[in-house]
């Protein structure tokens, strides 16, 4: 715990924390300042006013409501997606490095496998075959599946280097089990480094929803940063000049992504020895 | 010191780049360098959207490529006569209209009309194409055949001039309908059966095979154009100088066009980006806002709302097999939950009249006049929801709410869940996307549970066919035909040709009027086979309005907006005297289709 | 004349935070021509930051605090890294690193380092002449030269590696060698082989005199002239080697030798851990001994007062009790 | 076996590998576009039906189904059950013709643009793909790297500014990204296209009209992914520069005196060796991500191809664009694991390197 709070000396991570902890406050108490309306309150992409800040969209439905709705779902599917990949590939990546042996070569043929094929390819595929009922979890959950083989890579190195430190290797002798070991003497070790590769894996998820929902395979039962963009696109909003109906969503997602960079990066910084230097 | 060497070497890369460009900029104004030169160039765009397969007229219709497949595109191949929707009228092309009655339509071949190989185009040519049917079953044209006992062709004189009278005498067992007949006419181009005969001949009468041979610009056709190149970006017809009807239908003059292109662009934008730029001259994609351009040179029919001609109406079919939408008072009430005006506000950017009651547009071209206002106030449903809560209510439907005070599902009246239902569209169509939110919000609002379907559109044309949907968005009319308003009626409403869910059918999707059920309205199947018969004008309009009370007593569809049958939008920047309301030459259709592709001999270079 | 001079040498290492870690606090020694001098003393205690500061090239995050450095009367402080490394890297100071697998760039030749350093300080020599000089000078090691300066480090083994590194440390017979543990993680008998050939390098006068950082207590004892014990970033006691092995004064020098000297042969490598305790934590301010907390014979008063070096029995010992 | 041929083993271990990777690829390339119930044949008679009799339709139908495989056929001729149905073939049996095709360089027939054979669809739009992709990746590499190195290695102020802005401009989605230079630069400014591999009014040939229209076209495809792929490259290669730059090898080199440029050098060729492994293995994700670029340009390469395709529900196609993409990202691993096996003299060894992470 306490190298997380040395985290806080890093200007570059208060920087990130504050901003990601800005846009998640304006996630959740976003709709306790603003009115949430999915309403139609205006003509068709009305300008910004007073009263509405970032104007209406195609279907004259306020744009900050619509924002704060797309940041959450945004911000969930990131998360989602996130916990799944990490939880997957963190679990497959200590199993497989520290076993070692066959059961690590076939983990780790799978993994590199599945870096191998793009996994875009795979996100497109499966989204396309479920036309209807296209969930936000659906769709996370999809993302989550396909990218856990970097944490599972990433972490496998870290865990099979720890295998042969002293204590572990005691514990084994002293007939610990392989579960007991794992959660006991590897995981809290890696715990940074796992918190890493799960920002990581947040922005990742963010962005992979935005790439897909501009395909038009996007969630079908909500709004998100994604679809957002994917109206305006589809509506002609660039041609027309009406900016924002796509540069208030790209500077969220932007922000939230960079915030999340920021935090991994000055996180590495301080739990990478070497880079600390 | 590295450090600023790279740097440098960065920036001067950027400005590279940048030179490069506004090489090229300057570049584009020049016709130096193009092999089709902008002031001899028309650029067209919106038919063709997939990469160019084939130009062989015999393909079927849907594999083949602008201009030779669908729509009734006159440029390469042409048809006997081109229908005008604005007067009603058949305008002479390789043939013209003698006369028409419900027994039997007469057709004289325009005497000029030649191949370009030299050969008169004749009888044989109009007789391989429309009886094609009788030999091959699976023909593109194959059901023009059924609609016509015999073609009897005789020598006349006219104007003193030999040439070759065709009757078409209509089928009056099964078919019995001459307005379809006509509608064949205009849309099916003759080929030239010297050489597909031989064609035929040669692949040992395979017609499949025939359909993969292919064909170039050597190809012999009959219209002012041929096809000169294609790639997957463009296709690129060439004006043929030789082409018979500069003569005999423009009094010698030649299209203005040296070129036609078709770019074939992949996203709604690039049509109102290149529109914008004056990279693109007219075109029939949806463009929100039209408004805006308008400063740049693009214009279209009207210079105010609603900017375009009405000729065809999206509706939503009901799903008519299955609970709640086989319930006539559960559809009344639909009609009644939705926003139409926000449908033409919102989702049609405007370009849509406000709507009434029933399938007839009222107050719209030719049709208008079989409107009747006091069968709709009395009979039809308007946006009103308090009278959709109320219908429901009646009838006993019951919605039920979560505690957050959003929609949970609703029952029937005995109490039994009904199933969310969903309206399938196509993704990614973006006005049609909008016009479905917005029902779904109107139908929420009134208590229906119902949802955003949004499919690809490969899927959705197979769930169209099958009935595998609850609600579906479409559009009945695909061209304002002989036939329109009656195609539209019997698209909605015939049970004539019905075929249980799962199934294909071409027409009523929503499997409405069962004709083996106890509710077997006899009276829709009478109308629909007596209105194509009758000619006298009264009777019409009575038959018309018998049958568009039934349509808005039994709702089985929801017409939504009027939308024109195509969106004619053009740009002055590069060519001048395109027909609008103001000067309606022409029908407002691009100048590749039927009476339109008049406007060919009309324009003029912008100065 | 004293050929190397350390006067009351601070360094101090600065965090990312900005905080400084004094991890060597007034070191002061010289050094003849000619001599040996060890330096001794558990992991951490800022042997090897000591030695990293001795050649006037500061590689951050480490950092002179105060004092100077002087080879041949000349003071290293204060110089930019070009004239340091043109002028003093390699030809007056050169250090045989710990660690002679990681110390070699692993996508390059042996030969090809080694013509790096030639090149670098070497005008107008050219490649043949630079690779039979490299020649000369391996086939003093007893290893087979074609193929040790042909090959990857990664293809060549421990020993031949790190013979590799004393040869290009010692290339152009610098004046004075700073070896940091160099047969740390190397076998009993390559062990051997590689304190033989440093030595035979001495005495065929490639250079004369070396700071010789290590854990073999016996190896001191036989080659070192004078021994150096550091203690939490100071010298605590400094002296003649039989001063220092035979007769410790510093309370933490005993107990160090002890610890040192009972070890068996075969873990000659584990670091002496027999102290019970830790040393202090450099990044804050310490006040009084810095063994005191660990000392078996500390006073009520050595946690207040700043220990002085003093001269007991004929050598210096920071400790006021000592005797 | 083979321990005397150390170069030999490790490029048949390799290739070895990458086979069995193939085999798996092709696989999933086969199954997962059929996750979804649609029958092709159903879209595509979708279209076609319009106005068939009912024989007619089923008589097509059976063309079509015979035509794609999807039904069992003996002799030329549909294998029927007792009703007269034709029998249909299992996904096993479907996969067998597939790869059997696969084998004669057949990828099929795609079911949007039939009659068009899928690889001609993929020859056309290859070159575009290659053109857009390829400078834009390894330029971008380069500079990247480049960029990152010079960071790592500096520090000080300019990794200061420099570092933040790669970091936003990786966090920047690369297709809105795209879409924000179309709006800037087409639209506002008119001064490049927005969209097209070149202009309207040209037919490619090999003209200067069309290669310098293709490069006008080419500007702002080519920034959109190249800003975000040198940011993100430089990211990456800076982290490894100052990994690198803590390692005992490079003190020791300082330590001797070596030329600066020279640490320079050590520093980035051997920093660069993971980059060029992470270079591989991200081509997939790039590729990818320069689908949605092709898409936002209407750049005419295999990304729009693939992505009609995909609108389209045309297996042959995607099946077609898929695989040639894994294939082209497992010769491109394939080829920089050998490279680096001849760069690094650690891996031939046996040994992990990026030790780091």
């Amino acid at each position: 715990m306490k190298q997380f709070l040395t985290l806080f000396k890093s200007p570059m991570f208060v920087i990130g924390f504050s901003l990601f902890v800005g846009t998640l406050l304006l996630a959740l108490l976003g709709p306790l300042v603003f009115n949430i309306t999915t309403e139609r309150v205006g003509v068709q992409y009305a300008p910004p006013s007073g009263k509405y800040w970032f104007g209406c969209d195609d279907l004259g439905r306020d744009y900050v409501s619509l924002l704060i709705k797309g940041l959450q779902a945004s911000l969930y599917v990131g998360f989602l997606a996130g916990i799944i990949a990490t939880t997957l590939g963190t679990l497959l990546g200590i199993y497989g490095g520290f076993k070692g042996g066959l059961v690590d070569d076939i983990i780790n043929m799978v993994t590199n496998l599945f870096i191998v094929i793009p996994s875009i390819v795979i996100i497109i595929l499966i989204s396309a075959s479920f036309s209807e009922g296209r969930s936000l979890t659906l769709i996370a959950v999809i993302i989550g599946m396909t990218a856990w083989t970097w944490s599972a890579r990433a972490v496998r190195a870290q865990s099979s280097a720890l295998k042969s430190k002293d204590h572990i290797s005691l514990a084994k002798m002293n007939g610990a089990n392989t579960f007991a070991v794992i959660t006991l003497h590897i995981l809290p070790y890696l715990a940074s480094y796992v918190f890493m590769v799960f920002i990581l894996q947040v922005a990742t998820g963010i962005l992979t929803e935005a790439a897909i929902s501009m395909i038009g395979l996007g969630p079908l039962d909500t709004v998100s940063l994604g679809t957002i963009l994917n109206q305006a696109k589809n509506n002609g909003a660039l041609s027309d000049g009406i900016w924002w109906a796509f540069l208030p969503a790209t500077v969220i997602i932007t922000m939230v992504v960079f915030a999340l960079y920021l935090i991994n990066t000055s996180a590495e910084g301080v739990f990478n020895p070497r880079l600390r230097k | 010191m590295n450090r600023n060497f790279k740097f440098k070497g960065l920036i001067a890369g950027a400005l590279l780049c940048g030179l490069i460009g506004c090489g090229g900029g300057e570049k584009k104004e020049s016709d130096a360098g193009s092999p089709f030169p902008r002031s001899k160039t028309l650029y067209l765009a919106g038919s063709q959207w997939g990469d160019p397969t084939t130009f062989n007229p015999m393909a079927d219709v849907w594999a083949s490529t602008w201009p030779v497949g669908k729509g009734a595109f006159n440029l390469v191949y042409e048809p006997l006569l081109s229908f005008n929707a604005l007067d009603g009228k058949f305008e002479p092309c390789l043939g013209s209209l003698v006369s028409k009655s419900g027994d039997e339509i007469v057709i004289d071949i325009n005497p000029e009309a030649t191949w370009s190989d030299g050969q008169r185009v004749s009888a044989a040519d109009v007789k391989f194409i429309f009886e094609i049917g009788r030999r091959f079953k699976d023909a593109p044209t194959a059901i023009n055949a059924e609609y016509f006992t015999e073609i009897k062709v005789e020598k006349v004189q006219n104007n003193g001039v030999e040439t070759e009278r065709l009757t078409f005498v209509v089928e009056k067992k099964v078919r019995n309908n001459p307005l379809i007949i006509l509608d064949h006419i205009t849309q099916t181009r003759i080929v030239p059966s010297h050489i597909w005969e031989k064609a035929l001949a040669d692949n040992g009468n395979d017609l499949s095979a025939v359909q993969k041979i292919p064909v170039d610009g050597s190809a012999v056709v009959s219209g002012p154009y041929k096809t000169e190149a294609a790639t997957n970006e463009k296709v690129v017809l060439k004006r043929r100088d030789d082409y018979w009807g500069n003569k005999a239908l423009f009094g010698g003059k030649k299209p203005v066009p040296e070129f036609i292109i078709h770019p074939i662009f992949k996203s709604n934008d690039a049509f109102s980006i290149a529109l914008q730029k004056g990279e693109l001259d007219g075109s029939q994609t949806f463009i929100p806002r039209i408004w805006m351009k308008q400063k740049d040179g693009v214009k279209t029919w009207f210079d105010q709302a609603p900017y375009f001609l009405a000729g065809a109406v999206p509706i939503f079919v009901m799903n008519t097999t299955k609970a709640p939408t086989n319930d006539k008072n559960f559809r009344r009430a639909m009609a009644a939950a939705i926003n139409y005006n926000d449908v033409k506000e919102l989702a049609v950017s405007g370009y849509s009249p406000d709507i009434q009651p029933g399938l007839i547009m009222a107050g719209i071209g030719i049709e208008g006049k079989y409107f009747n206002a006091d069968d709709a106030k009395q009979f039809g449903v308007s946006y009103d929801p308090e009278r959709a809560k109320k219908i429901l209510a009646d009838a006993g439907y019951k919605s039920v709410y979560k505690a957050d005070g959003t929609l949970d599902y609703m029952t029937d009246k005995k109490g039994t869940k009904l199933p969310t239902l969903f309206i399938k569209s196509p993704a990614g169509w973006s006005d049609w996307e909008a016009i479905v939110t917005i029902a779904v919000k109107g139908l929420r609002a009134a208590g229906i549970d119902a949802r955003e379907g949004f499919v690809d559109a490969s899927l959705y044309w197979p769930a169209r066919g099958s009935g595998d949907f609850d609600i579906l968005l479409t559009k009945p009319d695909n061209a304002v035909l002989p036939s329109t308003p009656w195609s539209r009626f019997f698209n909605v409403m015939t049970s004539s040709t019905w075929r249980p869910i799962g199934q294909n059918m071409n027409e009523n999707y929503g499997r409405y009027n069962n004709p083996k059920s106890k509710e077997f309205n006899p009276m829709v199947e009478k109308l629909l086979k007596e209105i194509p018969t009758l000619s006298d004008p009264a009777k019409l309009s009575e038959a018309y309005r018998a049958l568009n009370k039934i349509f808005m007593i039994e709702q089985p569809a929801i017409p939504l907006a009027y939308l024109p049958e195509q969106f004619y939008e053009f740009s002055e920047t590069r060519w001048t005297g395109w027909p609008t309301a103001a000067d309606p030459y022409a029908p407002p259709l691009l100048p590749w289709v039927g009476a339109s592709t008049k406007i060919l001999w009309q324009l003029q270079l912008a100065k | 004349m004293a050929i190397f001079e350390v006067d009351n040498l601070s360094l101090h290492y600065l965090t990312r935070f900005g905080k400084k870690i004094h991890a060597v606090t007034g070191v002061t020694f010289n050094m003849e021509k000619g001599e040996i001098l060890g330096i001794a003393g558990e992991s951490g205690c800022g042997k090897s930051t000591l030695v990293n500061g001795l050649m006037g090239l500061f590689i951050p995050p480490l950092y002179p605090t105060s004092g100077d450095v002087r080879v041949n009367g000349e003071s290293l402080m204060n110089r930019t890294p070009n004239d340091i490394r043109q002028n003093v890297l390699s030809r007056k100071v050169s250090m045989i690193p710990q660690g002679a697998f990681n110390a070699l760039n692993p996508t390059r030749k042996v030969k090809d380092i080694a013509a790096d350093v030639m090149a670098a300080h070497l005008k107008n020599v050219d490649k043949k002449e630079i690779y039979d000089r490299l020649v000369e000078r391996f086939d003093l090691f007893g290893m087979d030269t074609k193929k040790v300066l042909n090959s990857f480090p990664i293809q060549l083994t421990a020993g031949e590696r790190q013979r590799s590194v004393i040869g290009i440390s010692t290339l152009l017979n610098p004046q004075m060698v700073i070896a940091d543990e160099p047969t740390s993680a190397l076998d009993v008998t390559t062990q051997k082989v590689v304190i033989r050939l440093i030595f035979d390098l001495l005495e065929k006068g490639i250079f004369s005199t070396m700071i010789f950082i290590t854990h073999e207590l016996p190896l001191l004892r036989h080659v070192a002239d004078n021994i150096g014990i550091m203690y939490a970033g100071e010298f605590v006691e400094y002296g003649t080697t039989d001063q220092i092995v035979f007769d410790p004064r510093h309370p933490y020098t005993k107990a160090l030798m002890g610890a040192m000297l009972s070890a068996e042969p075969g873990q000659k490598q584990k670091k002496p851990t027999a102290i019970e305790g830790a040393p202090p934590n450099l990044a804050n301010p310490i006040f009084g001994c810095r063994f005191a907390d660990r000392c078996p014979v500390a006073k009520e008063d050595c946690k207040k007062s700043e220990q002085e070096i003093r001269m007991v029995a004929g050598r210096q010992v920071r400790c006021q009790y000592a005797e | 076996m083979l321990k005397q041929y150390p170069t030999l083993r490790y490029i048949l271990q390799r290739g070895g590998w990458y086979f069995i990777t193939f085999v798996v690829a092709v696989a999933i390339n086969f199954y997962l576009p059929r996750l979804g119930s649609n029958n092709p044949v159903k879209i595509i008679m979708g279209n076609t039906s319009q106005g068939l009799s009912s024989e007619a339709v089923k008589e097509k139908e059976e063309k079509y189904l015979k035509e794609f495989g999807l039904v069992k056929v003996k002799n030329g001729n549909i294998v029927r059950n007792e009703d007269g149905s034709p029998v249909k073939a299992s996904i096993l049996e479907q996969f067998i013709s597939y790869v059997g095709m696969c084998f004669k360089g057949d990828l099929g027939t795609s079911f949007q643009k039939y009659p068009k054979k899928v690889l001609d669809v993929i020859k056309e739009a290859v070159p575009w793909t290659i053109a857009l992709q390829l400078p834009t990746i390894l330029f971008g590499w380069i500079v990247g790297n480049v960029l990152g190195a010079l960071a790592a290695y500096k520090r000080g102020i300019f990794d200061k500014v420099f570092f933040p802005i790669s970091l936003l401009l990786s966090s920047l989605p690369f297709f809105v990204f795209g879409m924000l230079l179309v709006y800037q630069f087409a639209v506002v400014w008119d001064c490049f296209p927005a969209m097209g591999g070149y202009a309207g009014d040209l037919i490619p040939t090999f003209s200067w009209a069309f290669f310098s229209s293709a490069a006008y076209h080419y500007v702002l495809p080519f920034f959109s992914i190249f800003l975000i792929a040198a940011g993100g490259q430089a990211i990456g290669m800076r982290s490894m520069g100052i990994y690198e730059l803590g390692t005992d090898y490079i003190k020791y080199a300082k330590w001797l005196g070596l030329k600066e440029t020279r640490i320079i050098a050590y520093l980035f060729r051997n920093a660069m060796l993971p980059q060029l492994t992470g270079l591989a293995l991200s081509l997939g994700t790039m590729i990818g991500g320069a689908l949605i670029t092709e898409m936002i340009f209407s750049y005419p390469g295999l990304g729009m191809a693939m992505l009609t395709a995909i609108q389209n529900n045309d297996y042959p196609m995607i099946q077609g664009c898929t695989l040639l993409i894994t294939v082209c990202v497992l010769i491109a691993n394939f080829t920089v694991d050998i490279l680096i096996g001849f760069l690094d003299p650690r891996v031939k060894a046996g040994l992990q390197i990026g030790k780091g992470k």
